[in-house]
């Protein structure tokens, strides 16, 4: 059994211990600042660690990404940060580190909880909670909408974790307002995609006040079709990641909001958290809720 | 000797023959969603159909040319993403001015395009091998450039997409449908045309009739990279967004849009207004769907079975015909 | 003009062995050889289509030696290959002048195209033709014809036809002849090469003879009887020529009188328009009838809507013993029914060019239960049935294995033979059967093809060679323009009412 | 007459010449991560690589017969998920037992692959639409049975991919490599593999002889879908779940596997044996870029120029030794 030999291997104090970040997708903006934010503390802390980064092609690549892990066991790192692309798929993967004698820390994506119970495994997590970010940016929109308003969902990739999410957080936000979502489709994260369905959302629904999009590249779709729709002042659009893209359109009055899940921090609290249970692996194992903050044209970086 | 009106006749049932069935295919999807999708048959719809499709047709009409010389280009989604990369960088971080920037842009898919076209035709390896390493180096390019950030160009080329005032249409649509008629052309009028046709249907019998077959190769590759460069301009423009994830799968739906129209994956046979008719099945398609709300499985089951029905009924009818 | 040096070329093994050869100008030099002696292979490296092993060319007193066809071209040497190389989705015109569209700056010249191509294509007897039509609809006697005028239509100094009369019959051939004549009088060095030994002995100012790739002699005109020529070709010859018997002593012996009656195949008022029109015929068991025709009358149509790779457009067929029946909608249909065809087109819908000889000969046997048990195939076996055929059709090749795009052209078609001998039927449509197959082995096919009448097999055989006919049927019936127009039975032909009947259909409306 | 000597040496040689540039490729490969990425020769590593290929080699050796045969097969990723899907289905909400489920699960992929083959070879519909139909149908059809879901099924698979005692490979791995090996021999041995060779080769040809082209097409086809089941059971028990958007884009990589290993798009060419040894090309690659840590800018710029030059490699090879 491969457990056996490697646990061996676990932390020799005299050698720096290896860390492995798995991401879904090092495509995405939102996980390349992640990555960098990571390589950037790790280069400020260079005599404390190695860093391995590791991503994707597609988010949507789950036996990949699962194939990376057992690399990753195989290549002797000592501890494993994962943004899990799926928070089932990912758990049987997560066990085969913990009992080869990894440190397995689990950051922006939860991992399922009845599955672990049912793997019998705890993984700590540290991480945004969507649900509640959304929910904040659809609140922020529901402010300058009336009731019975007519609103649109821009979903994400509809198996994704945080997708559904988001979706729910958006949900509970235009109930709690009275408003009315009368269409919501998936448009799988992309910026074309989302021009499309967004344009015949705004043809098949003339009265349409807002879309609300799950990320920002898909909420650059939706600008662009309701400009070529001509409804920019009619429409609005939120989004969520707050990419550099997004801020520029929040500077110029095209985007209401987004949402900030400060993702160069969140591989940072996690690597701090691998440390921590490297060195005292009888760390308590406690989720770590990072901040999501709303955007708007009043904070936004310019 | 009933010369003229016998010679129209003929020249409309030719037409008929060889549209008739994608036309036919056409109407009864626009008749569908008509009935049940709200404001389908109406001319905001119509017309924001035709300024989205642009960049998909001049990919296909790109795409058909390199299919019928007998190649396949799956690398044209990542040049795509490349071009436009290239282009958001040039404006934005060089400052150069726009048709600068567009021609580098344009220039450089045909460049990634004649290397498809220079590796296949002349060391003899399946173009399907080079242009799938292409689609992964480009698109590593295309982050590279971008730093995998999605970048705001803003509206400096917004007049490409706008549209034209009387008409609703915009530039694009319209340099897109010349490039159609263009393409038609090329591939009929041209030597080069005629070449990849030659070359498609057997490029052992071209080359044994002492004709050079690299030369031509490198071209259409190079004018398929070429169009894809154009089509980044074009997606950019709409989306005032370049997006190194941008064109993710083109190759398939381009590769559908020609195959709809009937242009044969083993090359020697196409056309390009065909491929065109081809595009417009699929956006229809697409459109309609995403009008009526349809949940995700049901669009994915009726697309594809719509797309298997079309080139079906084609099949069918003209076997009857003959 | 042109001088060959110890011209060798060896693949698996030698193909062409130190060959000297000189052509002059205004002169037809034949180069006569048993399939698989090396013509075309020496022809491929004077036109620059490969490269030879060693020796040297040397051409209007320079060294010659082209890397490809287009270096050849430029020197003044034109080849007509002996496979067909007819793009079907051109048209006529732009097969003629594909190495050289006529433009102006890339853009062609279609009128003048059309033009010209109306001309050169009258030149060579497709007058008929529009040069705007796609080539995939013409048939392989009229493809041959396109490619030799593809190939000559341009002044040049060296003109090399590999077999360029296998696919034409009497009157066609008789009109490349008269052009030949033409080039041969504007001083053209002309490279004959071809298996009719009577057309060689008229048209010819000097011949040449290969053997295993050999050369055997040059002899000027008339200095070499038929039976000396073939003695050249053969005589010592390759050890599966020699190992079985002789060649029959005398060719022409029309079948047994005694002929059964019981019909094996009739054809009722069949039909494909617009090239076959109403044709009724019927064939008895153990008779060889054959059909004669101009190219493009119809005949191949004929046996594949018979064969049912063509659907029928109207008529019926009965086959012995059974009740009329509509034709068959496949090919499979057809020979589960006991029919067999030998198609005329070996490259496109004959043979299967990478794989190789065992292969392409049990491939017919491949839906056949118990040949093959529990759908296992047994190499060994199809080996062995491949080998006894490399005997009996002295098919020459390395082994069994070889693949059959890399054997001489008149080996191909043995091949093609081979495959159907083998899967047997009662009622064999032979399309051409010994096209590019040469006299000696022309020979053992007519045996063998007398050997199945005698077995009671009905043979409809279509040949553009009259002489074969005549020697070999019972009867002959001729079509023309798509319809029967006579019957005549043997054995002896008046072969001038033949030749009539040939061109009947075209002057009725 | 050196008999025996000779001929094992031939045989040696011949071995050389078919899997020589491609055992040359790897070992290469191999060499260069085993120098620069700590603990990529260890045993660990190769065994976790082992185990992770399963399904993609079973994907591919159906992708090898199916182009041998002339057709392509785009719906593999789709028909993996859709199988994968109900397997899951059926063990958790209908609580049939594995062996029930799975045949099931490898009975649904081999209809969906039968019917690609029945609706391409008797409608002669080209296969890249029909399969690429199916590829939209199969994937709605994995959604809706799932309702967009990954779904866990526990460990109750896991007997299938947990590494067996004393090798350390899994029975995926194993059950892979016998179908790599029963593939070549069904290529080789049987009438429905030398068919599928004859029909690629020349489709016109074998219809010609008589011989039916339609049953071995939708034979072939079916063993492709149900390999898509089996590799989508290999994929389920290795993760413990199975997903609705599992095998995206794995048509892409079993073809390219199918290509670098030789086997012609035109039909006709091939080995599963080569096929596999692609498959290895690429997760050799994929593994030594993640154990290197690489961006994935120049992963993706490496996996595509090591592609390229891999078959560059293999047939300038070939050209010399010819
Ligand atoms: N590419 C090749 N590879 C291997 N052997 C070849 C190749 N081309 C020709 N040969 C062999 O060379 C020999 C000569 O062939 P060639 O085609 O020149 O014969 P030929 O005299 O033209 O015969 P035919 O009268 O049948 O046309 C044959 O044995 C053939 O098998
Ligand atoms: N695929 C096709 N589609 C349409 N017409 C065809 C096709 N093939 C052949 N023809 C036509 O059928 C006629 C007969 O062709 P072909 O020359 O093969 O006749 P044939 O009697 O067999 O003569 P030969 O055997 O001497 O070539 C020609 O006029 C040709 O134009
Ligand atoms: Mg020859
Ligand atoms: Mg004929």
């Amino acid at each position: 059994q491969p457990s056996s030999s490697n646990a061996k291997s676990t932390p020799k104090s005299s050698e720096k211990p290896k860390i492995a970040l798995v991401m879904k997708s090092l495509a995405n903006e939102f996980f390349s600042t992640m990555a960098d934010g990571a390589k950037q503390y790790q280069s400020q802390n260079a005599q404390q660690f190695e860093l391995v980064v590791n991503g994707i092609k597609d988010e949507r690549d789950l036996a990949r990404q699962s194939a990376i892990v057992d690399e990753m066991i195989a290549a002797k790192v000592q501890a494993i940060v994962i943004a899990p692309a799926d928070s089932k798929a990912l758990v049987p993967v997560l066990r085969r580190a913990k009992q080869a004698g990894l440190v397995v820390v689990n950051i922006d994506n939860k991992l399922d909880d009845e599955i672990l119970n049912a793997e019998s495994l705890s993984v700590p997590f540290v991480g945004p909670n969507n649900l509640l970010g959304a929910k904040s940016v659809g609140e922020h929109l529901a402010k300058s909408l009336k009731p019975g308003d007519q609103v649109a969902v821009l979903e994400g990739i509809r198996t994704s974790f945080n997708a559904t999410q988001r979706r729910l957080g958006f949900e509970q936000a235009m109930k709690d307002a009275g408003i009315q979502i009368v269409d919501s489709q998936s448009a799988n994260w992309e910026t074309n995609q989302a021009n499309s369905i967004a344009a015949s959302m705004l043809n098949a629904h003339p009265d349409l006040k807002a879309i609300l999009a799950a990320n920002d590249s898909m909420a650059l779709g939706a600008i662009a079709a309701i400009k070529a729709a001509n409804k920019t002042d009619t429409v609005q659009v939120v989004g969520f990641d707050n990419i550099s893209a997004a801020q520029q359109a929040i500077g110029q009055g095209k985007m209401l909001a987004t949402a900030d899940q400060h993702g160069d921090q969140l591989a940072i609290f996690g690597i701090q958290l691998a440390m921590k249970l490297l060195q005292d692996p009888n760390t308590l194992l406690e989720d770590r809720q990072t901040p999501v903050d709303l955007i708007t044209s009043g904070n936004v970086a310019k | 000797m009933k010369d003229k009106a016998v010679s129209s006749n003929r020249a409309i049932r030719q037409t008929l023959a060889t549209y008739g069935g994608l036309m036919a295919a056409i109407v009864v999807l626009a008749a569908f969603f008509g009935m049940f999708a709200k404001n389908f048959l109406t001319t905001t719809t119509l017309l924001t159909m035709a300024n989205s499709i642009p960049d998909v047709t001049v990919v296909a009409v790109g795409m058909t040319l390199v299919l019928i010389a007998g190649g396949i280009d799956l690398s044209v989604g990542s040049v795509l993403a490349l071009s436009a990369c290239l282009l958001g960088w040039l404006m934005v971080d060089q400052k150069l001015p726009l048709w600068l920037a567009s021609s580098g842009a344009i220039a450089l898919g045909a460049c990634c395009g004649g290397l498809n076209g220079w590796l296949s035709a002349s060391f003899r390896i399946p173009a399907f091998i080079v242009t799938l390493g292409m689609l992964e180096i480009a698109r590593g390019g295309a982050y590279w450039i971008t730093d995998s950030n999605t970048k705001y160009v803003g509206s400096s080329l917004g007049w490409f997409s706008d549209p034209i005032a009387p008409w609703g249409v915009s530039a694009s649509f319209l340099i897109a449908v010349s490039i159609v008629l263009l393409g038609q052309w090329l591939l009929h009028q041209t030597v080069l045309g005629r070449t990849a046709v030659a070359i498609g249907t057997n490029a052992e019998s071209v080359r044994m009739a002492g004709i050079r077959t690299t030369r031509p190769m490198v071209t259409l590759y190079a004018i398929c990279g070429g169009l894809c460069g154009l089509a980044g301009l074009m997606q950019s423009s709409r989306l005032s967004t370049v997006d190194p994830n941008s064109g993710v799968g083109m190759e398939l739906s381009a590769i559908a849009a020609c195959v709809i129209g009937g242009t044969s994956l083993r090359g020697g046979h196409g056309s390009v207004i065909r491929t065109f008719f081809g595009v417009l099945v699929i956006s229809i398609l697409q459109t309609g769907l995403a009008q009526l709300g349809a949940s995700d499985p049901i669009k994915r089951i009726v697309t594809g079975g719509v797309i298997i029905l079309a080139v079906l009924l084609d099949s069918l009818r003209k076997r009857s015909a003959v | 003009m042109l001088k060959l040096d110890a011209l060798t070329k060896d693949f698996a093994t030698r193909a062409v062995d130190q060959v000297c050869l000189e052509f002059a100008p205004g002169q037809v030099h034949a180069l006569l050889g048993a399939n698989g002696a090396g013509k075309s292979t020496l022809c491929k490296m004077i036109a620059g289509l490969i490269q030879p092993t060693h020796g040297t060319m040397v051409l209007a007193g320079k060294d010659y030696s082209p890397k490809n066809k287009r270096q050849a071209q430029r020197g003044g040497i034109q080849l007509v290959q002996q496979e067909l190389n007819v793009l079907p989705t051109l048209n006529l015109a732009e097969n003629l002048f594909l190495s050289d569209l006529p433009n102006r700056w890339g853009i062609l010249s279609r009128r003048a195209m059309h033009r010209r191509a109306s001309e050169i294509l009258s030149e060579f007897g497709l007058g008929h033709l529009d040069p705007r039509c796609p080539a995939s609809s013409l048939g392989v006697g009229q493809q041959q014809l396109l490619e030799i005028a593809a190939n000559s239509w341009q002044p040049t100094q060296v003109l090399i036809l590999d077999e360029p009369t296998a696919a034409l019959s009497t009157p066609e051939s008789q009109r490349l002849f008269e052009k030949i004549d033409r080039w041969r009088n504007q001083g053209v060095a002309i490279l004959y090469i071809s298996h009719r030994l009577a057309e060689v002995q008229t048209l010819a100012d000097r011949i040449s003879i290969l053997r295993d790739g050999k050369l055997q002699g040059t002899w000027p005109r008339g200095e070499l009887q038929q039976h000396d020529i073939v003695a050249q070709m053969t005589m010592p010859a390759s050890p599966a020529m020699s190992a079985s018997p002789a060649m029959p002593a005398s060719p022409a012996m029309p079948a047994s009188p005694a002929m059964p009656a019981s019909p094996a195949l009739c054809v009722e008022q069949f039909a494909l328009r617009p090239k076959v029109r109403n044709v009724s015929f019927s064939l008895r068991a153990g008779e060889i009838l054959g059909i004669a025709g101009l190219v493009g009358s119809g005949r191949t149509e004929l046996l594949r809507a018979i064969f049912g790779a063509d659907r029928a457009t109207g008529g019926s067929l009965r086959l012995a013993g059974n009740v009329p029946r509509p034709s068959f909608r496949s090919p499979n249909e057809a020979v589960r029914a006991g029919l067999v065809m030998i198609s005329e087109d070996r490259k496109a819908d004959g043979l299967l060019l990478t794989e190789s000889i065992a292969e392409n000969i049990q491939l017919p046997m491949l839906d056949r239960p118990g040949l093959a048990g529990f759908g296992l195939v047994r190499a060994g076996h199809a080996r062995r049935v491949a080998e006894t055929y490399l005997q009996d059709l002295a098919i020459r090749c390395d082994s069994t294995d070889q693949s059959v795009g890399t054997l001489s052209g008149g080996n191909q078609q043995k091949v093609v033979l081979a495959k159907w001998l083998e899967r047997d039927g009662n009622v064999f449509l032979l399309d051409e059967p010994t096209r590019g197959i040469d006299v000696a082995a022309r020979e053992r096919v007519h045996d063998v093809i007398r050997k199945l009448a005698k077995a009671g097999k009905g043979i409809l055989l279509v040949s553009s060679d009259l002489d074969e006919l005549v020697g070999l049927c019972d009867s002959i019936g001729v079509m023309s323009n798509g319809r029967w127009t006579a019957t005549f039975s043997g054995p002896n032909y008046d072969t001038q009412a033949i030749l009539q009947a040939m061109f009947a259909g075209y002057s009725e409306p």
